[in-house]
């Protein structure tokens, strides 16, 4: 079921928070996990249950502090059929939820998967400061959506997203292509999704070309903009040399793995003992070039994560965020994870039932390795 | 009506011209038209498979060019044509011979524009016609005629280049024949040589080839058999009526037409060695 | 004698011009079974191969069958070891005429028949076979 | 692997950085290391005197000595003594391929005491010796591969050898004369054998042929005794007209769950009177008879069928496909006919399994010149064995399939589809010559004017008397033309061939009455279909592949399955015939023991570190890893584990560790070099 829904006083965010009360009222929903703002201003999530709180709760809101993906994974771990919480999230997010719920780290069944489109997003910290105190600032930003697309100060993540409409979705809320002063548009692609619509007042029809033709425009000019990106990374970082100077700010602080959301283990294979050596080895080691770089083995930390990550990064970018040192990690995996998907004709976060390319083997796959 | 880029080549301007215009008024009979590429040069007749010979590729690489401003699929009818644009069009994609490929284009004024699908005319009405839709267009079906469908070598090898039909037994044409009412029968001298450019010097060669594939077709029963290429016509048809006359000849656009209502004007059958005119009177199809 | 290089060196030659590898070659003769002209080849596609294992590669430029293959490409389609003669002949051909002999000369190709002929045989045998 | 050192120019590492560290080093083990000249295999390339003087030096070694053969009883006898005398609590046996003698030296440690598992191989054979042509380059690389070896063997800790009962029953897959063979040699010294076979009798390919080379003997008279034999034996289940839909467990103790075809036949109650053979008028391609004649929709394959029961062939019958008919049913007289028959599945219990799934023959369609399928009279080698054979469609008159007129004149087409990489298969079908040999040498006697020629690539006859029958061939007037044929075709009713002579060097035009194609043998795509799914290895043809090509031919390296056959590769009846025995001979080893042991360098999981995501289950070759799915860890069945460490690779916490192989030992055996 899709079509367009009437937005009220040209407030696409509140008519978006009408459906949120009238999910929460109607118990069809028993919290919605949405972007929400602290009381002192700042850019958050918040699960909201009651729905007279949802006053705080900003749907559109152009911000991301976290992938939320990685809230999702602590609270649905368990299966737990009796609760129904709905996520408001972003592409990114969404496609990072679909890779936990097949690394079986997000059970799926407790869970109502809301998508909302993004145009992209700023950092989180210091977000009051470019939001200023302009309380429309999120409607606006909606309103004007594709004039921000390219947007420099948007997190480089969002920069180079080229799916601004998410691809796995029970709901989808959209605006981008349409005037969202006067309306939205809503598609549901799975029975849960359309439970949610029944009783909303849905103008049915097909999605409007313009909707269309902006989506494929905005992830056209996203694409043509990665792929400078890269070429410029590549000019950077290609070759042994130039990857260890890439890597050589690294505080070895772990941030990049702490916060990103298809990160999963329990313990990092770097902060178990297999890294402690006694301090004969570590100089065993040192002695054999006469100085060795401590803390040891960041480089080999950043190409284990490489490895481990890039079947199912979905290239949310929030990994340079966190990173204190500001090294390009945004840029570097979407290289390296798109260039992994694409020799595995996967794409993460695409679907559930694709099975994760490593742990499946198709005779026709790398037909030409080796062959030159 | 769709358009598609041609390439006639020299042959069919001249001796071969029963092959070209039957192809081009059956094609506008059957649902499409066949655009003249302007300003075309020789294909160079025949393909030189030399790993160095750069300069004999050249002229198809201009043709491909020129035909890659018009669009993305080329026509081609005669086999020799067909043969040689295909092979120099996959030794310019062909994945690791980039460097090659860019000196061969810098050869030629034409900017070329992208790769250009060369197909044959039968692949035209397999692929973009569809035998169904021939198959309405017939007005007068060829009356269970038993041909031997001759393809000869030019459009089926190298298999993995051409990617026409199977080599050893091709169906393509059958296939035309059996949507035209005609009967195909089988046939085990499809795609053997009929001895080729070998009678400019070695008639003697040429003719016993030649010999046994009508001796095959007769064998098995055929009553006339269909070409697609003039080198293969003339050493069947016009060379064989020297030896032993008894087995008309065709073009398979002869037959087409025929089938979807051309003229008897329209045929060039005066072409043809032998009395093709008396032929399908008896057979009652003119 | 087609060139004065050394047989080696014809060989070099003849398999980097023509793709193709001699050594690869198990003489099971199935390219000269099914060559449409094999009775009138001499030597036949197989005992040319031989010749090239044999280190004899100036016999096979001086030869006539080198000369006679139109290439149909049949014996490469059905060789079970993947080995296209007709590229063979054609590397022997390009190596006479490019020592500039000439195996067919235009202007000795004479006969009512040449009204006849579509030119394309006659383009393609003069660049098979003439300087 | 990828380090982070600061790359500094002009800074060596002290000459002998090495053993300085390592003698600062608290806790040293005990190892003792011994080098194994190998003859001149090492120690011609590598210089034993030094090798042994660095590696004493290194920490943790307490001992170095070095013998000529360390494999040899004087060698063991060594190692032994210096455990004891040297006090040794790790020994590392620097020699050759731990394939072939990593067991001779754990066995000898754990002799004199040691735990077997502290043991360790280093390569310095075919890692080294053999590849390493410089005597000093050879020397430090020795060093390097002894030093790595250290690091891990102080890092290896004691383990038990796991065992597990076994369960002494076996499976044989298929009942061609390989798996009658194995069935009878199994249940002949005592055990019960499960015997299962897809078609409703047994004998397979062997049942077709007429008489055999190079003795020329009945091949129906001497498989006979053998069927008849293995239907009736006591120790033996035979479930015929049945396949094997799925295996679980290990070795020894394996389920397998049986698809007992519907047969539409109760084979109690029938008694194989042959009364519905002849009253049914359904009709359908008979696959015994390879096509030369219309067979029955109920049907058995031959008269002298073990079991002598027939079958329905469900989509042939006229009843089942239309609901009318029921002749077969009418004229039963004990009432046998059971059209509402169904699959049935069937569970068995064994501990070893005998994989005897046979041959097919190259589909020759796809040799498109040689007018199969086009030309009626160009058969392959088995429709030809049906036509030769007394029980055949023709009772041993050749007559050719399109006029039923008797041929004069026969051509024989070897390698078709064999020696061919680009059309049929590569490899040599081995068979051909021979069975060749024997068709034209049995058409000559079936009828005496008659010519045969045999177009052939090389004759081979590496076979006790095979090079003699060869000649009776040659001596009864059969022509061999060497040159592979390129082309059969059809003029008016003759069989033309294109051959060649390649010996006189010229093209050759064979007329013929009819053709006979020695068409590859591959592996029966049923054999294929199973294989893959017990994921027991298969090569690129689809041949089952031995765990070693010379000392371990009829074993597989999944353990407890076992190799008898064709499908193993192609051979003659003797061959297969010697090979089943041999795969008899290793279950009934197998069975003379009480349980059986398996390595325990299995896969184990920290359970602190899992998160159950699945990585390693999906990852398993061997299902030998679940993930419980309420408490999300990993969990691994030791006995199916075979420590292959797929699992311990894909787990990117390090949750799953391979026992003697922790990734900290790995990366300071990296750290080496």
């Amino acid at each position: 079921m899709k079509g367009t829904l009437k937005v009220d006083a040209k407030d696409p965010e509140g008519t978006i928070r009408g459906l949120f009360a009238r999910w929460l009222k109607e118990d069809r929903l028993s919290a919605i996990l949405t972007p929400a703002y602290s009381a002192s201003g700042t850019a958050t999530m918040a699960l909201v249950s009651n729905p007279e709180k949802l006053a705080a709760a900003a749907p559109l809101m152009p911000a991301m502090g976290v992938n939320s993906a990685s809230i999702v994974a602590e609270i649905a771990r368990e299966s737990s059929p009796n609760a129904k919480v709905g996520l408001f999230l972003r592409s990114c997010e969404l496609r990072a939820v679909v890779e936990l719920m097949k690394l079986k780290q997000v059970m799926p069944d407790s869970l109502v998967l809301i998508g909302v489109d993004c145009p992209g997003t700023y950092k989180a910290a210091g977000f009051r400061n470019v939001r200023g105190k302009d309380a429309d600032f999120d409607n606006k930003h909606v309103r004007e959506q594709l004039g921000f697309a390219g947007n420099v100060d948007f997190r480089m993540g969002c920069q180079m997203c080229e799916y601004p409409k998410p691809l796995v979705y029970d709901l989808n809320v959209g605006f981008i292509g349409l005037d969202p002063d006067k309306e939205l548009w809503v598609e549901a692609a799975t029975d849960k999704g359309k439970a949610l619509l029944e009783g909303v007042e849905v103008n049915e029809s097909e999605e409007p070309a313009g909707r269309k033709a902006a989506l494929a425009d905005l992830s056209a000019k996203r694409k043509a903009g990665t792929a400078r990106r890269i070429e410029e990374l590549d000019k950077a970082m290609l070759g042994p040399e130039k990857l260890a100077q890439y890597f050589s700010d690294c505080l070895n602080c772990h941030n990049c793995m702490n916060v990103c959301p298809v990160c999963y283990c329990r313990e990092c294979f770097f902060d178990s003992d297999t890294f402690q050596r006694d301090i004969s080895e570590h100089v065993r080691v040192s002695l054999r070039k006469g100085v060795t770089r401590m803390p040891s083995e960041t480089l080999l930390f950043h190409l284990t994560r490489m490895n481990h990550m890039m079947t199912s990064c979905v290239q949310c970018g929030i990994c340079e965020d966190s990173c204190p040192v500001t090294i390009g990690l945004a840029t570097l995996f979407k290289k390296v994870s798109q260039n992994a998907q694409q020799a595995f004709e996967y794409v993460s976060g695409r679907s559930l039932e694709e099975p994760l390319p490593l742990t499946t083997f198709r005779e026709t796959e790398f037909l030409k390795v080796g062959e030159e | 009506m769709t358009k598609y880029t041609y390439y006639p080549g020299c042959t069919l301007y001249t001796k071969a011209r029963n092959l070209d215009i039957c192809a081009r008024k059956a094609a506008e009979k059957v649902g499409f038209e066949l655009v003249e590429m302007p300003s075309w040069n020789c294909c160079g007749a025949i393909y030189n498979a030399a790993s160095d010979d750069l300069a004999a590729q050249v002229g198809p690489v201009r043709n491909l060019a020129k035909a890659s401003q018009l669009g993305d699929k080329l026509v081609t009818l005669c086999a020799a044509c067909h043969n040689v644009l295909k092979r120099v069009q996959n030794r310019l994609d062909q994945p690791g011979n980039e460097v090659e490929s860019e000196r061969l284009k810098t050869f030629v004024d034409e900017k070329y524009e992208r790769p250009v699908k060369v197909l044959h005319y039968l692949e035209v009405l397999k692929q973009e016609i569809g035998w169904d839709n021939i198959k309405e267009k017939v007005t007068k079906p060829l009356g269970g005629l038993k041909v031997a469908s001759y393809y000869g070598c030019l459009i089926v090898r190298p298999k993995e280049v051409l990617e026409f039909d199977d080599p050893e037994n091709p169906q393509v044409m059958d296939d035309l024949m059996r949507v035209l009412g005609a009967a195909p029968t089988r046939f085990d001298f499809k795609a053997e040589c009929c001895g080729g450019y070998l009678v400019v010097n070695r008639r003697d060669v040429a003719k016993s080839a030649s010999k046994k594939i009508l001796d095959n077709a007769k064998a098995w029963g055929a009553e006339a058999i269909v070409t697609t290429c003039p080198l293969c016509q003339y050493n069947l048809d016009k060379l064989r009526a020297v030896t032993d006359g008894s087995i008309p000849v065709f073009y398979f656009t002869q037959l087409l037409g025929l089938a979807v209502g051309l003229a008897q004007d329209e045929l060039g059958l005066e072409h043809n060695a032998g009395d093709p005119v008396g032929f399908l009177k008896s057979k009652g199809l003119l | 004698m087609a060139t004065s290089r050394s047989s080696t060196e014809l060989l070099e030659q003849i398999e980097k011009l023509s793709g193709q590898t001699v050594s690869d070659c198990y003489q099971c003769g199935c390219c000269t079974s099914g060559c449409p002209i094999g009775e009138a080849m001499d030597p036949p596609p197989s005992k040319a191969v031989r010749l090239l294992q044999l280190g004899e590669a100036p016999e096979l430029l001086d030869s006539d069958g080198i000369w006679m293959c139109a290439s149909c490409l049949v014996c490469g389609t059905r060789c079970p070891r993947a080995v296209d003669y007709a590229r063979i002949a054609e590397a022997c051909r390009v190596l006479v005429l490019r020592s500039k002999q000439s195996r067919v000369d235009p202007d000795t190709v004479t006969g009512p028949e040449l009204e006849e002929i579509p030119q394309q045989a006659f383009i393609a045998a003069f660049r098979k076979s003439s300087v | 692997m990828p380090n982070d050192e600061c790359r500094l120019t002009g800074t060596q590492p002290p000459a002998d950085a090495q053993s300085t560290i390592d003698n600062r080093q608290s806790k040293i083990p005990r190892v003792g290391v011994f080098v194994c000249h190998c003859g001149i295999n090492i120690a011609g390339v590598v210089k034993i005197p030094e090798l042994l003087e660095r590696v004493g030096t290194m920490s943790g070694v307490v001992v170095t000595k070095d013998y000529k053969y360390c494999c040899s009883d004087p060698g063991q006898q060594m190692i032994r003594d210096s455990i004891k005398s040297d006090k040794l609590d790790r020994v590392i046996v620097a020699c050759c391929s731990p394939t072939l003698h990593e067991t001779t030296f754990r066995n000898a440690c754990g002799e004199a005491g040691l735990n077997p598992y502290l043991c360790e191989i280093a390569n310095i054979r075919e890692q080294c010796a053999w590849v390493t042509a410089d005597k000093d380059e050879a020397t430090t690389k020795a060093c390097g591969i002894v030093r790595t070896t250290l690091t891990k063997v102080v890092h290896d800790q004691p383990l038990e050898a796991l065992t597990v009962p076994i369960n002494k029953r076996a499976l044989v897959v298929g009942a061609g004369i390989a798996g009658i063979q194995a069935a009878l040699d199994i249940a002949n010294a005592g055990y019960e054998v499960v015997l299962v076979e897809k078609e409703p009798s047994i004998g397979g390919h062997m049942a077709q042929l007429s008489e055999t080379f190079p003795t020329l003997d009945c091949s129906q008279c001497i498989l006979t005794p053998r069927t008849v034999e293995t239907g009736r034996h006591p120790k033996i289940r035979l479930m015929t007209y049945s396949e094997i839909d799925s295996v679980s467990g290990y070795v020894g103790n394996f389920k397998v769950k049986v698809r007992q075809k519907a047969r539409y036949v109760d084979f109690k109650t029938c008694t194989g009177c042959g009364a519905c053979l002849e009253k049914c008028p359904g009709r359908t391609e008979s696959w015994f008879e390879r096509g030369l004649v219309r067979g029955k929709a109920i049907y058995r394959l031959l008269p002298q069928a073990v079991p002598n029961r027939p079958v329905i062939d469900a989509k042939a019958c006229i009843y089942l496909t239309k609901g009318k008919c029921g002749v077969c049913a009418k004229v039963c007289p004990t009432g046998a006919i059971r059209y509402d028959d169904t699959d049935k599945f069937v569970e068995e219990e064994v501990g070893a399994i005998v994989l005897a799934t046979g041959y097919e023959l190259f589909d020759a369609t796809k040799l498109g010149s040689y007018g199969v399928g086009r030309v009626p009279d160009v058969i392959d080698g088995l429709a030809f064995e049906r036509l030769l054979s007394a029980s055949g469609p023709t009772s041993g008159d050749v007559k050719r399939p399109s006029d039923g007129k008797v041929p004069k004149k026969i051509v024989f087409v070897q390698c078709a589809g064999s020696r061919d990489s680009t059309t049929g298969m590569p490899y040599c079908s081995k068979i051909c010559c021979m069975y060749t040999a024997k068709q034209a040498i049995l058409y000559r006697h079936r009828v005496h004017d008659g010519q045969a020629t045999i177009c052939y690539i090389d004759v081979r006859t590496p076979g006790k008397g095979f090079e003699e029958f060869y000649k009776r061939a040659t001596d009864d007037g059969i022509q061999y033309l060497r040159g592979k044929v390129s082309k059969i075709f059809r003029e008016g009713d003759k069989v033309m061939v294109w051959a060649s002579d390649t010996l006189a060097g010229r093209k050759v035009e064979l007329e013929a009455d009819m053709v006979v194609l020695a068409t590859a043998v591959v592996a029966n795509p049923d054999g294929v279909a199973l294989a893959r799914k017990l994921k027991t290895q298969i090569d690129a043809h689809g041949f089952m592949t031995e765990a070693h090509p010379k000392l371990r031919p009829v074993e597989t390296l999944t353990a407890g399955f076992f190799l008898a056959g064709c499908g193993q590769g192609p051979k003659d009846i003797p061959e297969t015939v010697a090979q089943a025995s041999a795969a008899a001979a290793k279950v009934l080893a197998m069975f003379g023991n009480t349980r059986l042991t398996h390595s325990p360098t299995t896969a184990e999981v920290d359970e602190e570190i899992c998160v159950g995501c699945g990585y390693c289950e999906r990852t398993c070759a061997y299902d030998a890893v679940k993930v419980d799915p309420a408490r999300k860890k990993a969990a691994v069945n030791a006995a199916l584990c075979e420590g292959c460490g797929a699992c311990a690779v894909a787990c990117p916490s390090g949750a799953m560790t391979h026992k003697n192989f922790t990734k900290k030992a790995i990366f300071e055996m990296a750290d080496q070099f």
